[in-house]
């Protein structure tokens, strides 16, 4: 009864915010809130469970049923978690601004319909929970309205438009071979199933789930629809609602088709895991590249997910526990500290006005503390450094590559990193570094309500980085689940004879290090604390405004990548976009009002099938 | 290294390091930086000294100040002073910051530099040879030896004198002093 | 200066005085109202490079004389030949006081620097300039220093011979 | 005895790598036909420096090179100085990687909290030339690492002792050469000494810094510099079960780059990068396909 009364309570809770937002806006806050409270603490009662049931309605004598499994209650964890973190959020966040209700509404609606995707049992209620979640999205996307936001609302439909429709095909012709939907019943169905039938079935359902997954080339609506969300609704998109993509390759790759199957579906050396390791590393470094080029914060956050997506891929497709465990960890990890940076970059953006270009911030640091750690926790994670939680999962997923012999992709992921050092860093500096403006000198700290989500995720970050075995037995059990060996797990990390990983360690030999430099510096050095205008300016005083470099951080780079990691994919389909809209266009003439040119269309008709008649007869 | 300088070094390891390791502003005020450039290269290698320029104050100790001094200069050479970390040591070079030299009659140029900053040495001499470089750092590590060097003790008791002369030549300074000053 | 430029210019002002001392080595005098017109028919004339603006102080005949240097490379709409680059003064009189002339920045953007120094240096107030701030000066002179009536040695006696040396405890000053 | 060695290799690392310092001034004076400064004048220098007081810029300012300085002898911990890791149990090569970020982060951000453009500029000119080197870097690790199947560097070694160096035995030469063209990239040399340009961006990061704060920061210097040469002679040149033999290696690698360092000018960054990315990286994506080739 649970999974059901989840669902009930999740869509339910978000049309009873709508309702109750006309009546007062606190009360409309608080019952978000605990609507999302009570969601978290009613997943954390279904952990461990597992069982499968069919709804008593419904629809064309198709059964819905939804079940809960590892994969599922894994997925639906991270949903209702950041959604909780998000809600919290956005009360600041979006105070005083236009069509809240709603707002939340939509907000609620789109966690809903995510877990309802994660908890659906047959591919129908997936398809239908998943159209809910595409345009519930749409519609988040453009809440700001105006044309840019329009734009990329109308970029994302229309992809992930294209995605529904390729699922929907499949689906559909998975019904008419086998005439179940049901997700059980097909893996059953599919070990008996023809290559043809399941090659059309990998491809179109990959397409879906590479969409909505933003990986190379069909990442190009991501960064447009981040810069247009607003940053709570920036962090669920990029945290949990991109990896719906990954969660549909799990179901497609180890649920439905399974390893045999999987082994099968290959021409020589290109098979399907093979085709969606190269367009993970594809992803990644491109990602990396252009992450480097942009100077708005919320857009380097939405490379970042772009490129991190290729990493999960990269573990997944290897296809061995210890990548399947890197990748699968690497969206538990990419989730909190995605989180994290976007609530960060939201933090900056209301505090400042609205300020999101890199040139303009600067020297934060002393004003805004807890945005600071969080971004510089966030990025750690990000790059990956150890003792935090993006470590551990880069980890696997290298040592994964390194051991199956696959260094090509194994430098495509290390590179990525690299390039993920230097944005991440400009991100840090930019913001929170050098002089701090004039126009900035009265800004305030992050009101509480926003503080909260980041200091829990930054907690998060470090806990799951140095008791990596917590996380990872959850995480076990997913790979248990989809027929993978259990990883060897210790609560400190990872004991194998190819290579240990132990932070705990690595924690002690850094803490106490750290503890003994300190002492050093205490003891030996003395130093007076300084204003940030006593600077080295060649024996200047500094100048009034701005002293700082962070115009064209790293020019010379661009200079030398920017010519080759042009967006390609984008501008190919914007190109299709304007020739629609040209072709549209042309056909609009056609109607041009004049009966006679009516009356020519059709004679012309009849004589082209009178002329088609007479030549070949195929009537 | 003798048994002497052994001892020494035990007995006041940070005065030793401070004379074996001075650390010059490679700051060009006036026509005497010219005397720098063979110096410190191969000609006469300051550098078996412990003597190597830097390129920013707040890694130095040693303070050249060559030749004449003007106000705009003054003002640059007060705010490297300051930036300089505690124990620092000036030495004035050539004829000019100690008198104004030939550019005694000037409306511009600074006449006794110590009236504005403290200085612990100087060289006479226009220009004075490389070797008075020399002669003017071990003449330093005696006066390291002997406590006598203590321009910049001298900086922070009478800073408000100081502060009153350089705020006088300058018109007003744009930073705010680097020690408080006492009323009076 | 060639034959035929300086025809034109005789034509085309009059209180025009043209002085030749050897090649390359040629002044113009002008009267100060005529200096704008003049500069702008010379830079036409190819001399559409300021070096500089200098500024002499004849403190018998009570004026200032303010010097243009100019240079040209070629003539406008020749060959470039080596024998045409030439250089050229235009010299002209102000009185010491009140001095003032007009700014030649809306003809050479260079002259920009040249005539702040000369204001801080000589008190010319060049009307149009957009910011006669100091340039090199920290400290403000009543008689602005290179005018021959400053006495440098009795500002030096006055002022930085006033400046007290450090008294320190027990002793004299330093 | 790991417990012994967990405190000793630290300490030898930090007493070699500042006598490398050392030597390298020595050296490069008597290239340039000078007598030069006495052997120990870093330990001079960094005595004076901790004698000074100098100003600190914020916390940040304080903590960015402790943890550098901190990280950096904790990577000390993971080489196999000898035949002895007290650490290498704890991740191998790839947790080596990432520490050797720490050390250079750090610094980063202490830099960035001073708000000097020039140190800015150094930094942003360090990461970009953090990429430009690990890109043939990471091909020539990878090479290693696949050739012998393992991430654990004391694996790699005892390999080699049992074989021959990697950088004499076939595919691994031509990764080898690699890591031999930019290894100058990576100790900081001439001609890519374009982080701390002095003359340029007066020592770039290390603008701010003066008294106990250059003191960490040259020691952490001393510390990178022992930490890329040991990586080279562990990964290429085989290690070494003897200490002495093993610091002689190191003392080989450094002079032959120093010697470089000495007749060098610098590179602008731009061409740093572009060099990087042209010639290392091809020879290493050459051995990196060699190696994916041949195999195990």
């Amino acid at each position: 009864m649970m999974v059901e009364l989840l669902l009930i309570v999740a869509f339910g809770g978000s049309l009873l915010t709508y309702v109750l937002g006309k009546l007062s806006s606190r009360l409309r806050n608080g019952f978000a809130l605990l609507n999302a409270l009570a969601l978290v603490i009613m997943i954390g009662m279904l952990y461990g469970q597992e069982f499968e049931r069919s709804l008593p309605f419904g629809f064309l004598g198709i059964q819905f049923s939804i079940r809960m499994n590892m994969l599922s209650w894994f997925f639906a964890a991270t949903i209702l978690g950041i959604g909780l973190l998000a809600v919290l959020y956005s009360f600041r966040y979006m105070k005083g601004k236009e069509r809240l209700d709603y707002y939340y509404f939509t907000l609620l609606f789109i966690n809903a319909s995510m877990l309802g995707t994660v908890v659906a049992g047959d591919l129908l209620s997936f398809f239908i929970f998943w159209e809910m979640m595409s345009w519930s999205t749409y519609l988040l996307i453009s809440l700001r309205g105006g044309g840019k936001a329009i734009f990329a609302g109308i970029k994302y439909i229309i992809m992930s438009l294209v995605g529904s429709l390729a699922m929907l095909v499949a689906i559909v012709s998975l019904y008419t071979a086998f005439g179940t939907v049901d997700i059980g019943e097909l893996a059953v169905h599919m070990q008996s199933a023809s290559l043809g039938l399941a090659l059309l079935v990998v491809i179109l359902f990959s397409i879906t789930f590479v969409i909505i997954n933003a990986l190379w080339p069909f990442h190009t609506w991501l960064p447009d629809a981040h810069a247009e969300a607003v940053s709570p609704f920036s962090a669920i998109l990029s945290a949990v609602l991109v990896r719906k993509g990954l969660y549909g390759l799990f179901l497609l790759m180890y649920v439905i088709l399974g390893f045999s199957f999987l082994d099968r579906l290959a021409v020589g050396a290109i098979s399907f895991s093979n085709v969606l390791a190269w367009i993970g590393a594809i992803t990644i470094v491109f990602a990396a590249f252009r992450a480097l080029l942009q100077n708005d914060s919320k857009r380097i956050l939405a490379w970042s997910t772009v490129g991190q997506g290729g990493y999960m891929v990269l573990g997944v497709s290897v296809a061995t526990s210890m990548g399947m465990a890197g990748g699968t960890f690497h969206i538990l990890n990419h989730c909190i500290y995605i989180a994290l940076l976007f609530f960060v970059a939201g933090a900056i953006e209301h505090r400042t006005g609205g300020i999101r270009d890199l040139d303009s911030l600067g020297g934060l640091i002393k004003k805004m503390p807890v945005a600071f750690v969080g971004g510089l926790v966030g990025i750690f994670g990000l790059i990956g450094l150890p003792l935090t939680n993006g470590f551990v999962s880069k980890w696997l997923i290298y040592k994964s590559l390194i051991l199956e012999g696959r260094p090509f992709l194994a430098f495509a992921a290390f590179l990525g990193t690299w390039g993920t050092i230097l944005y991440g860093y400009k991100f840090i500096h930019n913001i929170f570094l050098g002089q701090l403006p004039d126009e900035l000198r009265d800004v305030k700290r992050v009101p509480f309500t926003m503080a909260v989500p980041i200091m829990v995720l930054v907690v998060l970050v470090f806990l799951f980085g140095v008791l990596p075995g917590i996380p990872l037995s959850v995480v076990n059990q997913v790979g248990t689940y989809m027929g993978f060996e259990p990883l060897d797990l210790n609560v400190w990390g990872i004991p194998s004879e190819s290579g240990t990983l132990n932070v705990v360690n690595l924690l002690a030999a850094i803490a106490v290090a750290g503890f003994l430099v300190w002492l050093l510096f205490k003891t030996l050095g003395r130093s007076t604390r300084v204003d940030q205008s006593d600077n080295y300016a060649a024996g200047a005083a500094i100048p009034r405004g701005r002293y700082g470099f962070t115009r064209e951080f790293y020019a010379p780079l661009y200079r030398i990548v920017s010519p080759y990691v042009k967006d390609f994919p984008d501008a190919l389909f914007l190109w299709i976009a304007d020739r629609t809209k040209a072709l549209g266009g042309m056909t609009r003439k056609i109607y041009s009002g004049y009966v006679g040119s009516y009356v020519m269309y059709i004679v012309l008709f009849l004589a082209a099938l009178v002329f088609v008649q007479l030549t070949w007869s195929p009537w | 290294m003798d048994r002497n300088q052994l001892i020494k070094w035990l007995e006041a390891p940070a005065k030793m390091g401070h004379k074996y390791s001075l650390h010059a502003v490679y700051f060009c005020t006036g026509c005497g930086i010219i005397e720098v450039p063979p110096s410190i290269t191969a000609r006469w290698d300051a550098e078996r000294f412990g003597v190597l320029p830097t390129a920013s104050p707040r890694q130095a100790n040693l303070f050249l100040i060559t030749g004449y001094v003007s106000v705009k200069t003054l003002k640059a050479i007060i705010r490297t002073y300051e930036q300089m970390p505690e124990p620092k040591y000036t030495v004035g070079f050539g004829s000019c910051p100690i008198n104004g030299g030939m550019y005694w009659d000037s409306y511009n140029t600074i006449k006794h530099l110590d009236k504005y900053i403290p200085i612990d040495g100087w060289i006479a001499g226009c220009m004075p040879r490389p070797e008075a470089i020399f002669v003017a750092v071990t003449h330093l590590w005696t006066l390291i030896d002997k406590d006598m060097a203590d321009g910049y003790k001298r900086y922070r008791k009478y800073y408000s004198q100081y502060r009153a002369n350089q705020e006088k030549v300058l018109l007003g300074l744009e930073w705010p002093p680097l020690f408080p000053i006492e009323a009076g | 200066m060639d034959d035929t430029l300086r025809q034109r210019l005789d034509s085309t002002f009059d209180s025009l005085r043209i002085v030749e001392k050897g090649t390359n080595n040629t002044s113009i005098a002008v009267g100060r109202n005529a200096v704008m017109s003049v500069l702008s028919f010379l830079k036409q004339s190819g001399y559409d490079h300021l070096h500089a603006i200098s500024c002499v102080d004849w403190i018998d005949k009570g004026a200032l004389e303010l010097v243009w240097v100019l240079s040209r490379y070629m003539r406008p709409g020749e060959q470039y030949d080596p024998k045409h680059a030439e250089n050229l003064l235009l010299r002209t009189m102000i009185p010491r006081d009140p001095a003032r002339m007009v700014s030649s920045i809306p003809l050479f953007e260079v002259a920009e620097p040249y005539e702040r120094e000369i204001h801080e240096l000589f008190g010319v107030d060049f009307e149009g300039h957009p910011r006669l701030i100091p340039l090199f000066l920290e400290r403000s002179y009543d008689t602005p220093p290179f005018r021959k009536d400053f006495d440098t040695r009795q500002y030096v006696e006055d002022f930085f011979e006033s400046i007290p040396s450090i008294v320190e405890d027990g002793g004299e000053g330093e | 005895m790991r417990i012994v060695w967990l405190f000793l290799s630290p300490l030898i690392a930090l007493v070699a790598g500042v006598l490398l310092l050392g030597l390298s001034r020595k050296i490069m004076a008597r290239i340039h036909w000078r007598y030069g400064p006495p052997l120990l004048q870093p330990v001079i220098d960094i005595i004076r420096l901790f004698s000074q007081r100098s100003a600190s810029h914020g916390i940040l300012f304080d903590l960015g090179i402790v943890v550098s300085l901190a990280g950096s002898l904790i990577i000390t911990l993971f080489l196999p100085f000898g035949n002895i890791a007290p650490l290498s149990g704890s991740g191998g090569m790839l947790v080596i990687l990432y520490m050797m970020l720490i050390g250079p982060l750090g610094i980063a951000l202490s830099g960035g909290e001073s708000g000097n453009p020039n140190a800015s500029i150094g930094i942003s000119r360090n990461l970009m030339l953090a990429i430009g080197y690990e890109v043939p870097l990471l091909m020539v690790l990878l090479a290693v690492m696949t050739r012998y199947g393992t991430i654990s560097i004391v694996e790699i070694v005892r390999v080699q002792q049992a074989s021959t160096w990697s950088i004499a035995s076939w595919p691994l030469v031509v990764s080898g050469l690699a890591y031999l063209l930019v290894m100058p990239a990576m100790l900081g040399f001439r001609p890519f000494e374009v982080v701390q340009a002095p003359q340029e961006i007066s020592s770039g990061p290390m603008v701010e810094y003066g008294g106990s704060y250059l003191a960490l920061v040259s020691i952490q210097h001393a510390l990178s510099l022992y930490i890329t040469i040991s990586l080279f002679v562990n990964l290429m040149l085989g290690g070494s079960g003897n200490i002495v033999i093993f610091l002689f290696k190191m003392l080989v690698v450094f002079v032959l780059f120093l010697f470089v360092n000495a007749v060098f000018p610098r590179f602008r960054i731009e061409q740093a990068v572009r060099y990087l990315w042209r010639w290392p990286t091809l020879i290493g994506l050459i051995g990196l396909v060699l190696v994916a080739l041949v195999g195990r």
